[in-house]
């Protein structure tokens, strides 16, 4: 489904991927995982044109979109959550749910009271800015608002951060029930542990170079994996 | 000694319009405890903090804390530098630094700001102004060692990893010499192993540097191998307090926050 | 040291000092090409022993540019004479230059009425009356002769304007009329900073106070602007403004047209003048623009005659600049001359002469017409 | 003293309403100009300093082609009515091309080098002094004035005020084009789009927002609500290439007092300005109009920080 | 848009032609109320000598320019870049060697040297005079103004209004107001100067304590609203400040101790060194200010308030100072030019005047003091020669057309201004790279 080949991107001087290269296919949970600074946001980024590769290319569904600028993405079905939720702050809750879905034609309150089902507290909070919900209404909201294109693919930039225990595991049940739905996942997690129990596979990345990849059960074992994102050997 | 309360909150309630952040808390925070809020996102963790430090300004209730000096002050109405020049110091959910600064004149700004201006005396730069800027590179000097970011002392802040910046906020926050530091999630977005060395710092903090310690964190291992005391809170109110045994047992805490799966602790 | 013409005469310099940058320039820009065009032609005539060459100096009529040209006008080797400045602020602050140069500045425009005030044979002169002189005339044609019991008068808060209007105000006290001040000051369309809506609310206010006069101190832009508010509130009173609105450019940018209908001018020692005939056609020329909109055209083009009579008067064939600044202050207070604005002369304090006349004249279906004067 | 006062406010009583009446009418002259600072600002967070020139711009092309279209026949009836829709849709028209070009030209260049804010304050005066001094080269420093449209006269009376048709032809046109606009913002897919740009851009994008041709929109709308309001305002006032500085200014008064960013609070900051002003001439004195009107800004934003509408949160820590 | 324009090079092409009209436009003949159109034909109408060689009409220059210059710059597109970079390493060491420490202090002593010669050289009365009022007045404005914008973040449309104080308090206390001086004593300018700096100041901190709480564009508009209100104050209090037609009363500089008498006259070379002498003071005054504690607080409260509020400082009073110390210099500037013209009068004191030092601030390089001082030097001396010596084919009335243009072109180019400050260049580095905010101009009150 998508293909990244030699991917580079630079921060002005800086560079920030130096040739990465992955995929992921249809119906797949595949996870990114790399310490802080490893360049998954900025690979994430790529992926959804905000910060075009200087050499490389992407394939989505078999078409070249390495130029495709961002906000053409969301009408080829690729849907990003980015990191630190970037919630419309002014907007209500539900005007943001609105706005996921600012490309698609016709009724939308359908899929609106989809998502009071599946996040209830956004339901609560409907009428309240963006700007004021805690960082746990927010994260819900921001996977709700990407929700609302039908993506075939979901990009997920650290979903758990600064999120409480049982909301952790009331997202990742969510990701997986998303899968379930038909939508390819590719998730960004510094949760090694539940990203791996939750991903069909895994790519290691550090300094901008992914180092190695394998299944998720796989990492799991792994003493590396182990030692570094799950935080075990110390 | 030993229970002399830095801050004493009694009953406070924040209400934005028809939000109620925080509905009657009450805490005590004792002089040298390492103290944890937990609970639900939304709970009114952040808003408590917003509150100590004077960026909120709660309609009811009464917030006391012991100053430096020992003398016993209203917190509610004070503008927040006046609360950090008491004392008080913090750091931020979403980090906070100055970017376009160095790491050593982060740290370097907060060891001086509660001198007095004296704008002569900054122009001029008579021996005493000299001697407290010495004092003030040394003591951002050797936070900066204590955090261990002295190798990053030149760079630029925003060239920083994210974990060094929650680093930097501490060195940053501790510079103003406070008797009680506020970390708010500061381990949010970091892996495990770079919690493990969060976790040895902030004790660090309390053991060496004779700072108090208030802390939000959702990470259990975290919360639970730090603190000694938590208060959990939810919908704006304190549902428990207790030692973390006594938490990890509570039945309304598991309910609310902790989830039934949660007893092991990981995340 | 006055260099040589190609036909062996000396040539001269006369300068302008006024705005010719800025939010004023057109003020500026319509007194340049006639004094321009007053040299050309009388270098045209080649009777002239010397020639003649205009440099102008903008002062953006400002206060604080004005010192640096004056200065500059002084350094110019060839330079005899000035015509301007243009702005009562500006030639406030440049003429202590001048005046220690003995450079005769003989201003077109310049009508505040602190100018020319103590000096005896003073260096500065006017070929428009002082404010004093206009403003008394004024009171008294309103009260007198239009019999208005009730007056308002108002001003646009420039030195010239708010100058002008409490010498009207105070003559027509002492005349027995009641009187209201106001101060409406200069909007945005005319240099100034303040709305336009101010005049809706004015003139509403001026309605409502029953009064049947009406004086305006200020220029044509912003009494233009005023006008069209009046019309809209119904005002049916005498209405006169002074020398500054005195521009068919007044009629031409009053909207409705129809509301600057009847309207009274006044103007002192000029006449309402305007280049005509032949000379607009050479003005227009020059200047891209017409000479019937060009407020002070006729009054810069005569000052500069005059500069140009008097010079004649006092040149020899040995005299240096230095020694014809000087002369030429004496010769021009001594000077009667006819020009297109009417018969000039100055006094010693550099006003023009005690009997000056003080013109009015009548807005007529669209055009300004003379009435007669005091 | 009493006596001052007793037979101050006698008259006071006589002016108010004339004094409401046209303060309103400047007041959605204001508030038309305010909209095009509040949008941009909305998107760009930038003062439009050139929105002044965009305004002016409008009030040429209005002038030009009515001149050409009107000549010198005297319009009436149904005629007139025609006729102030084509100054509305001519002043529309410039304004709205006027401020795209600015827009390319002034404004795009800087973002694409993500330049600080103050350089498009900077690049906007630029522009400003480029537009309004290049209209007075190419059009005269004098007054126009549009040709005659309809006569002015008075239509009705309300407590004694009575409304001119002039005044009833700035509220309507005013009136009419600010409900639609509002109505666009408010539901439109492009009204949605221009809040989603000025709260986060990159954000805005992902959900699909073309921001260039938002941004770019949000120029045309202002610039064409602001060169129609030239129209109307120079019925009154003129043509000149100065006129757009005042209307411009108050006009961002009148945005920020309302809070800036809201277009609702435009219009009513618009309103409020128009009337303070016109009511301050009678209250006041008319030298001190604008000391009143900024003083009741000020004292506005010392209870409201954001202005009247404006959206407000608390402090983020 | 049609598609053939979408071709980018055609579209190139097509923007060039439009610039190109644009520009012989500008340098075309004027036209006027009566035929607005002269203008329009007469820019592609009139006959031009071309390079000096045959007259052609300007439609045939502007097809010929149009050319040229594309083949210009396609050149530019395919060499620039080699170009640029051989430029770049040419300059690499001389900056890299600029940059230090030792160097700039002798580029400072150099600078002060040729400020001191200065008359020497500059012989002409127009430049000895406007290099007073003129340059080195303005470069005392830019130079508050800078502390204010450059160094708090905060943006103030009304600066004016301290100039406005400076000159009044000269006026008032030398007796020129018919506002009677304090104690009837009729000071001698030079007395002015601390009375007139002192009071600008207090001017700075009375207005700034109710207004600074405002953030961004609330204050931008709300400072331009108190320089509106003094200027209008000024004009209107007839009995205190003499209305509209001002004072011409005020005396020049005079020293009278003992045996030394000197009275500053109207030439205009002392009144420059006594200006010269204080642009020194404030620009070390400052410079001093900016690497102290109170700079580097200014910056933490320019990059995030809320943090440095945290870290015990007080943002109010950190910006009503920065208020109050910019005022300084502008109170001298009033004093300056009270003193030389012996004038004072509202029409100086406009909302046109503020802007344009702002232009000069920004122009020159925002939070830098080098950056005000050239910005103030340059754009000063570039319209004063404009106005001075028009070069032949250009219309001085046209001025602000080109300022307008130098001032788009250079923000394009340069947006950072002519000397930018290293620290804001560090800000803009990280806004252009997307992290961070610039100014709170542009974060407004969003969390
Ligand atoms: N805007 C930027 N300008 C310059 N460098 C940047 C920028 N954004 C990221 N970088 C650098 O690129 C590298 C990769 O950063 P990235 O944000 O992709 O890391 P990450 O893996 O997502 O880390 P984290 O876990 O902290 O989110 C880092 O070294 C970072 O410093
Ligand atoms: N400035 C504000 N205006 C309105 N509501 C607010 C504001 N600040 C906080 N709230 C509300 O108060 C409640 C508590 O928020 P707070 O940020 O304190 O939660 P928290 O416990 O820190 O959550 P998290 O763990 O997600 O950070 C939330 O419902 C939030 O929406
Ligand atoms: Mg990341
Ligand atoms: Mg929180």
């Amino acid at each position: 489904m998508l293909e990244v080949s030699n991917a580079v991107v630079r921060y002005g001087a800086i560079e920030a991927l130096h040739g990465v290269s992955f995929e992921v296919s249809a119906g797949e949970i595949v996870t990114l995982l790399g310490a802080n600074g490893a360049g998954k946001t900025t690979t994430l980024r790529m992926l959804s044109g905000l910060h075009a590769p200087v050499a490389g290319t992407i394939t989505f569904d078999g078409r070249d979109v390495t130029r495709t600028k961002a906000h053409q993405f969301t009408s080829l079905g690729i849907s990003h959550v980015p990191e630190g939720r970037r919630i419309f702050p002014q907007m209500s809750v539900e005007e943001n749910l609105e706005m996921g879905a600012f490309r698609r034609r016709g009724s939308i309150s359908e899929d609106i009271d989809r998502m009071y089902e599946t996040f209830p507290i956004l339901k609560e909070r409907r009428k309240q800015l963006g700007g004021n919900l805690s960082g746990g209404e927010q994260q819900m909201l921001a996977i709700a608002r990407a929700l609302m294109s039908h993506p075939r693919l979901l990009l997920l930039d650290e979903p758990s951060m600064g999120l409480a225990p049982m909301i952790v595991e009331a997202i990742f049940r969510i990701i997986g029930e998303i899968r379930d739905a038909g939508t390819t996942v590719f998730l960004v997690e510094q949760n090694a542990a539940q990203a791996l129990r939750l991903a069909d596979r895994g790519y290691v990345m550090e300094n901008g170079r992914i180092v190695f990849t394998d299944t998720a059960d796989k990492l799991l074992v792994d003493p590396r994996v182990r030692a570094v994102y799950l935080g075990e050997a110390v | 000694m030993i229970d002399e309360l830095i801050f004493n909150v009694e009953n406070i309630t924040l209400r934005f319009g028809g939000v109620v952040s925080l509905n009657n808390v009450s805490l005590e925070m004792r002089r040298g405890e390492i103290l944890a809020v937990i609970g639900p996102n939304g709970a009114g963790k952040t808003s408590l903090f917003n509150s100590l430090t004077g960026v909120y300004q709660p309609q009811e209730g009464r917030i006391t804390l012991s100053a430096k000096s020992g003398r016993s002050v209203s917190v509610i109405g004070m503008k927040a530098h006046r609360v950090s020049s008491l004392g008080v110091a913090r750091t931020f959910q979403a980090s906070r630094i100055f970017g376009a600064l160095t790491t050593f004149e982060n740290v370097k700004i907060g060891a001086e700001s509660h001198r007095g201006i004296g704008i002569a005396g900054a122009m001029v730069r008579g021996p005493r102004t000299r001697h407290g800027e010495r004092e003030s590179d040394e003591l951002a000097v050797d936070l900066l060692d204590f955090v261990g970011l002295r190798s990053k002392a030149n760079l630029l802040a925003s060239s920083l990893s994210y974990g060094d910046r929650r680093r930097l906020e501490i060195a940053r926050a501790l510079a103003t010499r406070p008797q009680v530091l506020l970390l708010d999630e500061p381990a949010a977005g970091t892996n495990p192993s770079e919690k493990l060395e969060l976790t040895e710092l902030i004790r660090k903090v309390r053991d060496e540097r004779g700072v108090s310690i208030l802390l939000i964190e959702h990470d259990m291992k975290l919360v639970m191998a730090l603190a000694e005391r938590l208060y959990v809170l939810n919908f704006g109110s304190v549902i428990a307090e207790g030692t973390p045994e006594e938490i990890r047992a509570n039945e309304a805490v598991i309910e609310a926050y902790l989830g039934a799966a949660s007893t092991a602790g990981d995340s | 040291a006055s260099s040589s013409g190609a036909a062996g005469k000396p040539t001269f310099t006369i300068g302008y000092e006024g705005p010719l940058t800025g939010s004023n320039a057109q003020l500026g820009l319509n007194m340049v090409f006639a004094v321009q065009l007053a040299i050309n032609n009388a270098n045209a005539t080649h009777k002239l022993p010397f020639n003649l060459r205009m440099a102008t100096y903008d002062d953006q009529g400002s206060p604080t540019l004005s010192p640096a040209q004056a200065q500059s006008a002084i350094h110019n080797k060839s330079l005899v004479a000035v015509v301007g400045p243009a702005f009562s602020g500006a030639t406030r602050a440049a003429e202590p230059y001048y005046s220690a140069a003995h450079i005769a500045t003989v201003s077109p425009s310049a009508t505040a009425a602190a100018l020319a005030t103590g000096k005896k044979n003073n260096n500065f002169m006017r070929v428009v009356a002082g404010d004093d002189v206009q403003g008394a005339a004024d009171a008294k044609f309103l009260v007198k002769t239009k019999s208005v019991k009730s007056l308002y008068v108002v001003d646009d808060g420039s030195f010239y304007g708010a100058g002008l209007a409490a010498v009207v105000a105070s003559e027509a006290k002492t005349l027995g009329a009641t009187v209201t001040s106001n101060t409406y000051p200069e909007t945005g369309s005319c240099g100034g900073t303040a709305s336009v809506s101010e005049y809706t609310a004015a003139a509403t206010q001026i309605v409502a106070s029953g009064a049947t006069g009406l004086f305006y101190g200020g220029y044509y832009c912003d009494f233009g602007l005023f006008l069209g508010a009046l019309y809209s509130a119904g005002y049916k009173g005498v209405i006169m403004s002074g020398d500054g609105s005195l521009s068919p450019a007044l009629v031409q940018g009053t909207s409705p047209a129809a509301a600057a209908n009847n309207v009274y001018l006044s103007v002192a020692g000029g006449g309402s003048a305007t280049l005509t005939g032949k000379l607009a056609s050479a003005y227009k020329a020059l200047a891209h623009f017409p000479a019937a909109n060009a407020t002070y055209a006729a009054q810069s083009y005569d000052a500069t005659n005059m500069i140009i009579a008097a010079l004649k008067k006092i040149f020899r064939s040995k005299s240096t600049v230095k020694s014809l600044r000087p002369g030429l202050i004496t010769a021009l207070h001594k000077l009667t001359f006819k020009g297109v604005t009417g018969t000039l002369s100055f006094q010693s304090n550099g006003d023009l002469n005690a009997k000056t006349i003080v013109d009015f004249s009548q807005v007529q279906n669209g055009v300004i017409n003379s009435i007669g004067h005091s | 003293m009493i006596h001052y006062f007793t037979s101050h406010f006698a008259t006071l009583r006589l002016e108010f309403w004339p004094l409401l009446v046209g303060g309103l009418a400047s007041g959605f002259i204001y508030s038309m100009v305010a909209i095009g600072y509040t949008l941009v600002y909305g998107v760009l967070r930038l003062i439009n300093f050139a929105h002044s020139e965009i305004f002016m711009s409008g009030g040429f092309a209005s002038l030009f082609l009515l001149r050409a279209v009107v000549g010198n026949s005297q319009p009436s009836g149904f005629e007139s009515v025609l006729l102030v829709g084509l100054g509305v849709l001519a002043g529309a028209v410039a304004g709205g091309l006027v401020a795209v070009l600015v827009e390319r030209v002034a404004y795009r260049p800087l973002r694409r080098r993500r330049a600080p804010a103050l350089a498009y304050l900077i690049s906007a005066i630029g522009a400003s002094y480029f537009l309004f001094n290049l209209a007075g080269k190419e059009f005269g420093r004098n007054y126009y004035t549009l040709p005659i449209l309809f006569i002015n006269r008075p239509v009705f009376s309300i407590f004694g005020a009575s409304v001119q048709l002039y005044y009833l032809v700035v509220a309507g046109a005013g009136a009419a084009m600010l409900v639609l606009l509002d109505r666009v913002v408010a539901k439109s897919r492009l009204g949605r789009g221009i809040r989603a740009v000025a709260q986060d851009a990159e954000t805005a994008s992902l959900m699909g927002v073309n921001i260039d041709r938002t941004i770019v929109l949000t120029f045309l709308i202002g610039g064409a609500l602001g060169g129609a309001a030239a129209f109307l305002y120079g019925i009154q006032s003129g043509v000149i290439y100065t006129m757009g500085f005042t209307p411009a200014l108050k006009a961002f008064t009148a945005a920020v007092l309302g809070g800036i960013g809201n277009i609702r609070g435009a219009v009513l900051g618009g309103l409020l300005l128009g009337v303070v002003e016109s009511l301050s001439v009678a209250f006041v004195s008319g030298a001190y109009i604008d000391v009143v009107a900024f003083s009741v800004l000020v004292a506005v934003l010392l209870f409201r920080p954001t202005g009247i509408l404006g959206e407000r949160l608390g402090r983020a820590a | 848009m049609p598609r053939w324009l979408k071709h980018k090079a055609l579209g190139r092409f097509f923007s060039l032609a439009l610039a190109m009209a644009v520009v012989e436009l500008v340098t075309g003949p004027p036209g006027s109320n009566e035929t607005p159109t002269a203008g329009f034909s007469g820019s592609f109408g009139e006959k031009v000598s071309f390079f000096g060689l045959f007259p052609v009409p300007r439609i045939v220059q502007f097809l010929a320019f149009t050319v040229i210059i594309y083949f210009l710059i396609s050149l530019w597109r395919s060499y620039g870049d080699r170009l640029r970079d051989g430029v770049r390493s040419l300059t690499e060491r001389p900056r890299a060697v600029a940059n230090k420490g030792s160097v700039r202090w002798g580029v400072a002593a150099a600078l002060v040297v040729i400020g001191a010669l200065l008359p020497r050289f500059v012989t002409d009365p127009f430049w000895q005079t406007a290099m007073v009022e003129q340059i080195a007045v303005y470069v005392l404005l830019a130079l508050g103004l800078n502390v204010v914008v450059g160094f708090a973040g905060l943006l103030d449309l009304g600066f004016v209004a301290f100039y406005a104080v400076g000159a009044y308090a000269t006026a008032w206390v030398t007796g020129a107001l018919p506002l009677p001086p304090l104690f009837g004593v009729h000071l001698n300018p030079f007395f002015a100067i601390p009375i007139a700096i002192f009071l600008a100041m207090l001017a700075g901190v009375l207005l700034g304590t109710p207004t600074l709480r405002l953030r961004g564009d609330y204050l931008a508009i709300v400072t331009l609203g108190f320089g509106e209100i003094i200027f209008l104050f000024v004009d209107n209090l007839n009995g205190i400040t003499g209305g509209s037609a001002g004072s011409g009363q005020v005396p020049h500089f005079s020293v009278d101790v003992g045996p030394l008498k000197y009275v500053w006259g109207l030439a205009p070379v002392p009144y420059y060194y006594l200006t010269l002498a204080f642009v020194i003071l404030f620009v070390v005054a400052f410079s001093l200010l900016e690497h102290s504690r109170v700079g580097r607080s200014w910056t933490a409260i320019r990059e995030d308030e809320v943090a440095a509020e945290s870290l015990g400082i007080n943002p109010l009073k950190y910006k009503v100072m920065a208020f109050s110390i910019g005022a300084a210099s502008a109170g001298f500037a009033g004093v300056v030019t009270a003193a030389q013209t012996n004038f004072v009068n509202p029409s100086v004191f406009t909302i046109y005047f503020s802007i344009n030092i702002l232009v000069l601030v920004i122009f020159g390089g925002m939070g830098s003091i080098a950056g005000a001082v050239v910005g103030a030097v340059v754009i000063q001396t570039v319209s004063m020669y404009l106005i001075h010596t028009p070069p032949a084919g250009y219309q001085p009335q046209d001025l602000y057309i080109y300022l307008g243009a130098l001032l788009i072109i250079m923000m394009i180019f340069r947006p950072s201004g002519l000397v930018p400050s290293k620290r804001r260049q560090r800000e803009i580095g990280l806004a252009e790279s997307g992290q961070g905010h610039m100014d709170e101009v542009l974060t407004g009150d969003v969390p």
